[in-house]
């Protein structure tokens, strides 16, 4: 069984329809691109699978569960985490806060411990520091734990995202654009960082992307959006050379002008 | 190098070890509560500014109890006053109707909580409808809430209407201040130091990042609401068995309005702010008196002065060490501490 | 029906009053997202023009409203310049709270010139018709008409004006106005002008009808202005116009039907039921956000 | 050449917001009558450039229009001086009519007797516009927001157009229309810069093309060059 299932989703704003009839099967351990001009409906479609829009239409499974209907936090401690095109981290906190705050559902202290500081309060916010500090010495972010978000150079700023979203503890981790504003060397980078997050976090990752180096590179399959509708899918250099596909990126070569 | 020699550093210098050691605040509270008792005791100082004293006291619940929702939340309650009018009829009511009189001085400190209960009860209720939608509702709801308890409570005789409840025993004395000052300063810090405070925080800084990072923004904001009300409850109780007359018209929007002004003079989402901002402005209003009217004129001028030039208030976002729980200020070096000790060790 | 008939009159009056009060606080929400919390003071502040016109140079009523909206229209201009631009940019609620702070300085400072309760001369010869047993005065003719009339202009204005197609197309999406080459900082002043000196000529009429007026008259009445134009939908022109005469309506058949002291309760009860239902009032729309 | 053609000149522009590095140091020419494109992958720092050009971000670096440096300059008084633009993501005002979309464009325009024949002007190339002129612009399609962006553009009578992303979400059909209607528009004395994703069209119409990638230009020529140019397609979709 798939880990996550898109049956027939259709989302529209109004009247537009930002996506339509979108299907999609993921197996657990994979790693799929959707890639698409800008206002395709990509993103929309993450906002989908965590629950921020309801799909108008179709079904969405995480492992058995339906997720449509379901709110956000919900359907983060279901096992979804993600990024955001756009970053957003807490910029008024520090490093350290923004990771620990996704620790939210796992902390099991109640209210009262909470007011009064006894209890398991203690234990449980040693251990969420612990695991807080060793996610972002992974990330190589630990000495600037203390820092505040908004301080911390792009770069850093996205791999911060990145790893609060592992903080939740995710089976499947969607990619918003990872590599918007970094250079060709900082896109190496970044490729080989998420191969080695997949094996060494065990996930499944489903990314959005413009960068193509970034896509062509790691992605084993790919999903083409356009206008909401999937125009191509497959393996990379399938798309990379399906006129479909150039055409929606680069616009129709020839005509009447 | 050039000595910065002028009693300014040097004050600044000392306020700035104080302020910071951690070490000085068991001892200020022990000696504040040995004060608390003695200055009434031996009338170290005059009635009047004991009054003021806990004036203050009181205005600290209050100020902290809405930075909750203004400043970690980020949300907009303009009618703290409403909760605090539940608090302190709740509790006036029971001195004054309920309970036998030669009980009151022993129970009121169940009477001072169950003030607090009755207020953040009505808070829960008022939250629930009111996070429907972002921005302003809140504003507008509690807005309405305060002139509707106002209202309320005009219209029962039971409790004398819009004559108010005259008569109410002194019961709120110094140490009496300023064990809830400190308890309710203390509960609000540990709450927002705590998993459930950082859910709180995190929607102020994005609301839709937090609820995608499984923070439950509903419950998170329920709970806060709960609790702010809870102590400006509180807050109600004490003025009520001070100022030992309470009517409908001592919690109109006026009174919300000075709260609001000094949760933003002393800066939003700092504990250090709101005891400061609620200090500063209940002493200065006392200080400016011999000004007459004009305190009046000028402390509106100072406000719009302190927004333009500070527009998060004096303390905006920061805190004074010694208020930080120690886990939150040395999580993070134990932790490279430690990290480092055991790359030291070789492995086996 | 015929008490009936007569306090709806009473209820057009107030109304009003609150309509026009509401328009100032529903026109600066619209351009700046801002609640302008002085806004009741401003009224107020019309008012005391028209008791310095009035009572002390003792001109007659048109020149008095004509003097009364322009001071105030200079004075919300001003306060706009000094104390909300340079926030413009900060948190939101910065403005807010300095809008509360200009609001408590109006009324002390006015405090301090007039410390008790000061009455004004009417100005508009009180005359009483019959219509059949329904009895209508001079003064409620000229304030309803003469506030429909205005708001009829301010409709037009923002219908059919240039100026008026900038406040709109700003209240849409203020980064692209500049591109238009609409200077912004104009007509937000502009605005602030119109919404005051609305909110003035409220506070002359108002001291007409209930001819005792004090520092502290603007927070009350400002509160339930700003109600109104959130029943009406915040924002929304027509809806605060709407949202006023709403409010204007409840109030005074409440008082006219029920104990005179249930009056708020009901009107503050009714809008949170509103809310409930419609949480961005009558004529509201909410915009979608986007992700 | 000569330098005394160049409309619109860009020296060393540098933007950085947000902490990141979005256009790095870049300079590039418009001369009079010409159509220049800025093309590249999404998040190459196009829209960053035309936002400085605009006044509405910060930037260092020299933004000089017919010898006159734009920075001190606010950006409502950019049209005044001969700029008129169809920001991105069409910026239309959705609750204004189409007609009022229009006139609000004219605000800093003196010559009102001339009016009537822009209104004639932008209606003959647009009809559509024509047949909705009293509807909200709010209600119109995607295609339709971006004629009315870039009539809207051509009521402020600019000798230079800057465009950004004209086809963003537009179906093929219609972004064929909107590089006509360009083409057109330069044809009747307005100089334009265009500043795209699709490179196809925008190479076609463009006397001139640079190619952005994250922040720096790599690839510059004539438009004819460019699109024969294989670097230009690895720009976009990798090597």
């Amino acid at each position: 069984m798939p880990l996550l299932q898109i049956d027939h989703v259709t989302h529209y704003f109004g009247g537009l329809c930002a996506v339509s009839d979108f299907n999609l099967a993921l197996e657990s351990g994979e790693l799929v691109g959707i890639i698409g001009p800008n206002g395709a409906g990509k993103t929309t479609i993450f906002n989908l699978i965590t629950g921020v829009y309801r799909a108008s239409k179709g079904s969405i499974n995480l492992s058995g569960t339906e997720l449509v209907g379901k709110s956000p936090s919900h359907i983060t401690t279901l096992g979804i985490a993600r990024t955001f095109q756009n970053i957003r981290l807490f910029k008024d906190l520090t490093v350290l806060d923004n990771v620990r705050i996704a620790h939210y559902s796992q902390a099991s202290y109640t209210p009262w411990e909470s007011l009064l500081h006894v209890g398991r309060y203690q234990a449980e916010e040693k251990r969420i520091i612990e695991h807080s500090m060793e996610l972002l010495s992974v990330f190589k972010l630990d000495h600037l734990s203390d820092e505040l978000a908004k301080n911390l150079p792009y770069g850093s700023q996205r791999r911060l995202e990145i790893a609060r979203a592992l903080a939740t503890h995710p089976q499947l981790l969607l990619l918003d654009e990872p590599a918007a504003g970094m250079n060709p060397n900082e896109i190496m980078q970044l490729m080989e960082f998420i191969r080695w997050i997949r094996e060494d976090f065990n996930l499944t990752i489903l990314l959005i992307e413009h960068q193509m180096r970034l896509v062509m590179g790691i992605c084993e399959r790919l999903k083409v959006l356009d206008f909401g509708k999937t125009i191509a899918e497959g393996l990379p250099w399938e798309i990379q050379n399906n006129p479909l596909v150039l055409e929606a990126y680069l616009g129709e070569e020839g005509g009447e002008l | 190098m050039k000595q910065p020699s002028s009693a300014f550093t040097v004050w600044r210098a000392r306020w700035e070890t104080i302020a910071n050691n951690r070490k000085a605040l068991p001892i200020l509270l022990v000696l504040g509560l040995l004060l608390s008792f003695a200055i009434p005791q031996f009338n170290l100082v005059n009635p009047y500014i004991q009054l003021i004293i806990m004036y203050v006291g009181i205005n600290i619940i209050l100020t902290t109890s809405l930075n909750l929702i203004n400043g970690y939340m980020g949300e907009f309650s303009v009618g703290h006053a409403g909760f605090m009018a539940v608090g302190a009829y709740a509790s006036a009511v029971l001195t004054t109707q309920v309970l036998p009189s030669e009980l009151n001085p022993w129970l009121f400190p169940l009477v001072v909580l169950a003030g607090g209960i009755a207020a953040g009860l009505v808070g829960l209720v008022v939250a629930i409808p009111s996070f429907r939608t972002r921005g302003d509702y809140l504003a507008i709801v509690t807005l309405a809430f305060n002139m509707i308890v106002k209202s309320i409570i005009e219209n029962i005789e039971a409790i004398g209407g819009p004559r108010g409840i005259p008569g109410v025993e002194k019961l709120t004395t110094l140490p009496w201040t300023f064990f809830w000052t400190v308890l309710a300063v203390w509960v609000i810090r540990n709450f927002i130091y705590s998993n459930h405070g950082r859910g709180v925080i995190s929607i102020r800084e994005d609301e839709i990042a937090s609820d995608l990072m499984s923070v439950n923004t509903r419950q998170a904001k329920l709970l806060a609401f709960t609790i702010s009300s809870f102590f400006a409850g509180i807050a109600g109780a004490l003025f009520a068995h001070l100022l030992q007359f309470i009517s409908p018209r001592v919690f109109d929007i006026i009174k919300s309005t000075d709260i609001l002004i000094m949760v933003y003079l002393g800066g939003i989402g700092s504990i250090t702010g709101s005891v400061l901002g609620a200090t500063i402005y209940t002493v200065l209003l006392e200080v400016l008196r011999p000004l007459g009217m004009w305190r009046m004129v000028l402390m509106p001028l100072v406000l719009v002065l302190l927004m333009l030039f500070r527009p998060r208030g004096i303390m905006g976002l920061r805190e004074f060490r010694w208020l930080i729980p120690l886990q939150d200020l040395l999580g993070s070096k134990r932790w490279r501490q430690k990290k480092e000790a055991s790359d030291a060790t070789p492995a086996n | 029906m015929t008490y009936f008939l007569q306090q709806f009159l009473n209820a057009l009056q107030l109304g009003s009053i609150y309509a026009l009060i509401a328009l100032g606080y529903t026109m600066v929400y619209g351009i700046l997202t801002m609640i302008n919390f002085a806004h009741g003071d401003l009224f107020m502040i019309g008012a005391f023009f028209c008791f310095i016109a009035a009572g002390l140079l003792k001109l007659p009523f048109v020149p008095t409203l004509l003097i009364s909206m322009a001071g105030v229209a200079l004075l919300g201009v001003a306060i706009e310049r000094v104390a909300y631009k340079p926030l413009r940019n900060a948190p939101r609620v910065s403005a807010i709270i300095t809008a509360l702070g200009v609001g408590l300085f109006l009324e002390n400072f006015t405090l301090v010139f007039s410390p008790y309760p000061q009455s004004v001369p009417t100005l508009i010869p009180n005359q009483t018709w019959m219509l059949g047993p329904v009895s209508i005065s001079s003064l409620q003719i000229i304030i309803v008409l003469l506030s429909i009339g205005l708001m009829i202009l301010l409709d037009l204005i923002v219908q059919k004006t240039m100026i008026g197609m900038a406040m709109r197309a700003i209240s849409w999406d203020k980064a692209i106005v500049p591109l238009m080459g609409v200077p912004l900082n104009l007509i937000i002043s502009i605005t602030f002008a119109i919404g005051t000196s609305l909110g003035a000529a409220a506070g002359v009429m108002y001291a007409q009808a209930f001819p005792v007026i004090d520092p502290y008259m603007g927070i009350m009445v400002g509160w339930k202005a700003f109600i109104s134009a959130v029943v009406g939908g915040i924002g929304n022109i027509r809806g605060a116009m709407i949202g006023g005469f709403i409010l204007g309506l409840v109030e005074i058949m409440v008082a006219a039907f029920m104990p005179s002291t249930y009056r708020d309760f009901v009107a503050f009860a009714l809008l949170l039921v509103l809310l409930i239902f419609r949480p961005h009032g009558i004529l509201g729309k909410p915009r979608p956000q986007k992700v | 050449m000569s330098a005394a053609d160049v409309l619109l000149s860009v020296q060393d522009l540098q933007v950085s917001y947000n902490n990141i590095r979005a256009v790095k140091g870049i300079s590039f020419d418009v001369h009079e009558g010409e159509i220049v494109s800025l093309i590249g992958a999404n998040g190459a720092g196009k829209s960053s450039t035309l936002r400085a050009i605009s006044g509405l971000i910060p930037y260092t670096g020299t933004i000089a229009f017919q010898g006159k440096d734009l920075h001190k300059i606010p950006a409502d008084q950019l049209v005044a001086l001969g700029i008129a633009q169809v920001p991105e993501g069409r910026g239309i005002f959705g609750n204004l009519t189409v007609y009022e979309n229009l006139k609000l464009a004219t605000w800093q325009r003196k010559d009102k007797q001339e009016l009537p024949k822009d209104y004639e002007r932008v209606f003959t190339i647009f009809p559509r516009l024509k047949e909705r002129r009293s509807q909200q612009a709010g209600t119109l399609s995607g295609g339709e927001q971006q004629m009315l962006a870039v009539g809207r553009a051509l009521m402020s009578r600019g000798r230079v157009m800057l465009l950004d992303e004209p086809s963003m979400g537009l179906a093929p059909v219609l972004v064929r229309e909107i590089f006509r209607i360009i083409l057109e528009i330069n044809k009747t004395g307005t100089t334009i810069l265009l500043v795209e994703q699709n490179a196809n069209m925008a190479l076609r119409v463009a006397n001139r093309g640079y190619v952005l990638e994250t922040g720096v230009i790599t690839l510059s020529g004539s438009g004819s060059e460019l699109l024969g140019n294989p670097r230009v397609k690895e720009a976009y979709l990798g090597g």
